[in-house]
């Protein structure tokens, strides 16, 4: 696959190659439920957007609406117990999870019923009880970690447990984290120390104005990238979500297997600004209305109701159910009270000292029975 | 310059009362621009009057640049000289510093003075000690410039005040102007200048409007201004704070208690001078300083005011800052977090009343 | 552990002296070690009783350590616990952050903490803010430690004292042994709690020989050592400047001087009560810090005793620092730009004298 | 070639490919010099080796030897106003670009005659009337550096001057260096900016302990780290100087002519330790043998001595004219005084102010009559 998928469209990282979808041997029910996620998502992040038109959401925002299937897609590959670590455009990736969305919206409102207490915010979300190890603002920064996770996660089994359980880790980049040396020295890291993670680079064509052209050397065919490092690299259409969880599967279970990390070009598209604050002067309306012809979400209807999976009917009451699911969890995050300002001397160390008061784990992981 | 920075970084004679508001030249009228026109018209005039300036950065050409304060300048001065990089600070820093030492004058944008950590090694190793290591062959005439500080809510990773780890340096200087004025009259200062500049901005500042005269002027380095004169207190401070300091200063003027503000522009050169003239005079001092208390330059004031001040001060120095701990993204946190007028007032009502 | 210092942060009371000469346990016989040794059984103890804890950096394993600090772990440890590196400083600190957050407990080393600048995100922008951003939900156990300081003639490159930098950073802890025994203890310590800890040796210190029980021992954070008690000056360092201290102390009681040297064996937390103690006993004060002046652990200290005593001091706070300027290469510039008892004993004299 | 030198011996980065020396078209006035010169560099180390075992030169000392034939040949195929740029095992590029003896000597002995006045020490030597842009101690920081140095060069020609000068820049890095991020973010700098700079690894085999299999992905195909940039990749035996001249003269020219930056692969090897205090336990004496088999000096004696170039009695006295030389410039660094106190405060600002008393150019530029 990966030599094959080389191989393909080597001029733009825009184009999605569009494979036909799906595969045979998904159950109806499998790709309904990747239905609902995804339109979860979107719906999500589309209260998010006016939630922060309203000034309920402060700091930095980045939606993900477009690149749905990608998380969905990925995660439905991974086991829950594998690793998952990404960028600061974290809340597809937190909500595909498993993080109930009242927790990352609520965080997003700076209340103590976030995620993190609301002490982390938009692009930092962090659910220990899903394995979602950040949300991280630092371009890049997330790759060391990611590698530091596969390798905790294969010491575990060779050092202390002596087992075999063999987990995958899951680093998400953008590809404008392609230009920090850290996704470098982590490449490097993973290849030397055959360490079991996959570098998943969101290939959505731009980092805030700069089209991936303009940023990254061999951008049109960034897996060049990989060679390097001996690593292999594969290139999937980020806009099917069956392409994803196909070819997400098969990577992850041949990472599985030979524990040698490896490195995905995911075909994807951002339909909205980099931040709230982007008019996207840098690119053509026709450019967007050729991805959002590509739209994952409607895709998988398309499909759903060519097979005659899903009807109009049924569609439309899940979806009614989502937005209402979201208008609460909208409703909870305003209700959540903010924080107090006890807080702002907790969790900055584990232990108790001087103004500090030790640390607690927020609300969300004890109800979600830790 | 040069000259100029030597001698009013020496002597702390005659400084000026500069009220922010009322920096008016006697003539022409007010002209009120935001900061960040304030800082793109320096660059801009900078870079006319001198072909080896350049302005380098991510989404400082086509984007206009993430706070705009470079807009308009790729349309004037061409992809040559204004320069999109990708997500590399420490590979532009340090080729920017490589051009510096081929004698060009680079303008290094960090969209934030946070990521600036992933340029530690060129920002602090090669351009503040090329001078040094080199026994006089290579300066490194080169301005880092940037946001930086807290209070919009990004959370720790994108909240760093880099004066509470950079100042502590020697061979770069530092420079958190307070408003559009200093900040043109700075910023030039800073371009036109030998050796490394750090030059600290403040996103929460960038459309804060005030005269800047049409006519240049530059603002030497180690020359504070004195923002309201007082008698019964100094508050030292610099960059954004000022701000809160003079609001303060309002509030406590209605409890009789008179304060004298004291903006020091510059971090590395300070003008020492001006604040121990000014705490001889009042018995009393509070230094305001954004950064995290341990090891900052709010400490250093604190300590040399100290010293230099023993037998003047009627009361140990107080000191305000952020509070010890990462910045938190909630609001009513992070505002709790930093310095702000009502702790300010708390600590100059401390040292007067003792007094 | 955590209880132990939590309380010895606190309580500032009886705190022991303990010469450097004198670091006997009652009962056994002296057992003098090199520093370098005692850091090797502080970590190969903590390895044996937790397999958690692994050490990751350039050179520990096969060639035994650049400065021999690791000989002999890799044959005891084997290939998966003690990690030879690329030179990805930034690459395998943020590897060892992640295996942290994983429950994992890494001793991350750094040939130098100089070559921590291009590591400077990660360990500043990851590990201290991690459980903070995460809301409780991450800590990070993990230990940065390496060589710290000038005086090899190594340059300005790889002459860093990195407290300068680092130390007004909430979130991490600081530690800067000055012999063999405390090394040990502190060393044990660090590994066994639960928050980043930079741990700061010198490469000038790592031959000292001292004492070191072979019982275990553990040394509590934030609870300095009293090095020579004294009357008429307190003098406060760490790390390897108590050396020049106590020589210091040594030639200025021929004088007549009476000094307490305060060793403060860890910055963050640092031993506050013990100092001010010996300040309002003392009534001067003089602080050795091998940092640079400006917003220095140094000028916290100073800062801090001259707001706490302020009613006890005779004399303001005298500082020793190392010059304000690059490490210079040429050895006696070197010696001169390093504190060393010479200054430390001019310093004594003037706040004596004035007392 | 690049593509004809990637293909061979991808097995070991260490055995030299031993092309054929030496290339008709060059004069043996020429081939005497670069003896002249590679031997220089030899015995200056040498007595490096013994002042640093008499403490005559302190901190770091890392010598050349072995890896003579790469700074030569590569200074023989730069023009003098070429900038060139390096890491801290430097003595050889220093020579080579003609700074005088004494003035390195002088350096590490501590001395105000020094290039650097003492200051800078072995890692650290510049030299601006050579175009010498250091020596510099932290690994991987000379290439952006390097690519910056290239930067101004082309903005010279393009903004101010209007001119074609059309210098090309060369930075020097170590294997070891692959592997900081500060070298791949200039190299996709580089590429994106179309700078005249050549990237050279030395590449020894060896970062201090580490061979380069050990620490270094790919590491017996460094080239393939170029695809990832679209930067040429070319390999070159640095045991053979002209191989080293001829290989790097092309280079150099179409770098001139196209102002796309290159990367090379300079196979070499040190004979001695990392430092002066490295027992080289990593490695065997066999395959030192192995390297002093292919010595760059002897290969050249030999050619010069078959083609009846060059007599016994000839090159006994170049040498002996060459130890006369070290010997005076130790004697010149010893007598050299040491910098005065005030030097402390001098060259931290250019400017004066507060206790900072300016900057001065060492002697040395004086007397190159700069
Ligand atoms: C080191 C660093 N530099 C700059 C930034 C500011 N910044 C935040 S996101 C971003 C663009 C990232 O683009 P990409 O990696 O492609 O992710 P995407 O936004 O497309 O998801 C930049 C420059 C940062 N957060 N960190
Ligand atoms: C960032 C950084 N990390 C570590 C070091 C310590 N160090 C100095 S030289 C060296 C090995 C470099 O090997 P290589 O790049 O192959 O150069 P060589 O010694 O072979 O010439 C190391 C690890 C350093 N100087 N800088
Ligand atoms: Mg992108
Ligand atoms: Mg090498």
């Amino acid at each position: 696959m990966s030599t094959a998928s080389k191989a393909t469209n080597p001029d733009s990282p825009l184009s999605p190659t569009g494979r036909a979808m799906p595969r045979p041997d998904l159950p109806p029910a499998t790709l309904k439920k990747w239905l609902r996620e995804m339109f979860l998502i979107r719906e999500f992040e589309v209260r998010c957007m006016q939630a922060y038109q309203d000034k309920k959401i402060g700091g930095f925002c980045h939606v993900y609406i477009g690149q749905e299937a990608v998380a969905v897609g990925c995660v439905a590959a991974m086991e829950p117990r594998d690793p998952l670590v990404t960028a600061y455009r974290d809340h597809g990736h937190a909500l595909a999870r498993g993080m109930a969305p009242k927790y990352c919206m609520a965080e997003m409102f700076g209340k103590i019923g976030g995620c993190a207490k609301g002490k982390g915010g938009s692009m930092h979300m962090f659910d220990k009880s899903n394995n979602l190890f950040g949300g991280h603002g630092i371009v890049g920064a997330q790759c060391p970690l990611g590698a530091g996770l596969a390798f905790a996660t294969k010491y575990e089994d060779e050092v202390i447990s002596k087992g075999t359980s063999n987990r995958v880790t899951l680093c998400f980049l953008g590809d404008g984290a392609l230009n920090q040396g850290a996704f470098h020295e982590a490449m490097n890291l993973a290849g030397l120390f055959d360490l079991p993670v996959i570098f998943v680079v969101e290939n959505n064509g731009y980092s805030m104005g700069t089209s991936i052209q303009r940023g990254t050397t061999m951008g049109s065919n960034i897996l060049s990238k990989a060679i390097g490092y001996g690593i292999e690299g594969v290139e999937i259409d980020g806009m099917d979500i069956v392409s994803v969880y196909a070819s997400m599967k098969d990577l992850i279970d041949r990472c599985r297997r030979t524990s040698r990390p490896a490195m995905v070009d995911m075909r994807t598209y951002r339909y909205k600004g980099h931040s709230m604050s982007d008019p996207r002067k840098y690119r053509t309306r026709e450019e967007e209305e050729k991805y959002e012809g590509h739209d994952p979400i409607t895709k998988l209807e398309k499909h759903l109701k060519e097979a005659k999976l899903l009807s109009d009917d049924e569609k439309e009451s899940m979806y009614e159910d989502v937005r209402t699911e979201v208008r609460e969890c909208v409703k909870w995050a305003e209700e959540s009270p903010v924080p107090s300002i006890e807080e702002l001397y907790h969790d900055v160390y584990v232990e108790k000292w001087g103004p500090y008061t030790g640390t607690t784990p927020p609300a969300m992981l004890k109800e979600a029975g830790q | 310059m040069t000259q100029l920075h030597a001698q009013t970084a020496a002597d702390g004679e005659g400084t000026e009362v500069v009220p922010m508001s009322g920096l008016r030249d006697g003539a022409g009228a007010a002209r009120d621009i935001e900061f960040r026109d304030a800082i793109r018209e320096a660059m801009s005039e900078e870079m006319r009057r001198d072909q080896r300036v350049f302005l380098i950065g991510e989404e400082v050409a086509q984007y206009n640049g993430a706070y705009k304060v470079s807009r308009g300048m790729l349309d004037e001065f061409g992809p040559r000289r204004i320069i999109d990089t990708p997500i590399s600070e420490s590979g532009f820093s340090g080729l920017a510093i490589g051009a510096a030492m081929m004698g060009l004058r680079p303008i290094v944008e960090f969209m934030s003075w946070s990521f600036s950590l992933v340029a530690a090694d060129p920002i602090l190793n090669n351009a503040p000690k090329m001078l040094y290591m080199s026994g006089g062959q290579f300066g490194c005439p080169i301005v880092f410039r940037g946001n930086n500080g807290a209070g919009g809510q990004l959370g720790s990773t994108h909240s760093w005040c880099v004066e509470g780890l950079f100042s502590n340096v020697p061979g770069l200087k530092m420079v958190m102007p307070s408003n559009p004025y200093d900040a043109k009259g700075l910023m030039k200062t800073a371009i036109r200048d030998d050796d490394p500049v750090f030059f600290l901005e403040s996103e929460r500042l960038l459309s804060l409007k005030g005269h800047v005269p049409e006519a240049e002027y530059l603002i030497p380095f180690g020359k504070a201004a004195i923002r309201r004169a007082g008698t019964d207190v100094t508050i030292v401070s610099w960059g954004r704070p000022v701000h809160f300091c003079l609001e303060a200063a309002e509030a406590l003027a209605t409890e009789g208690i008179s304060c004298e503000v004291i903006d020091g522009r510059t971090i590395r050169p300070l003008d020492w001078d001006t604040i121990y003239a000014s705490v001889r005079k009042t018995n009393c001092c509070v230094v305001v300083d954004q950064s995290w208390s341990f090891a900052s330059p709010g400490a250093e004031v604190a300590a040399r005011v100290s010293l230099h001040c023993f037998d003047d001060l009627d009361h140990p120095v107080a000191r305000v800052h952020s509070n010890d701990v990462p910045a938190p993204y909630a609001s009513n946190l992070e505002q709790e977090m930093l310095p702000n007028a009502r702790k300010i007032c708390e600590a100059a009502r401390t040292v007067v009343r003792r007094a």
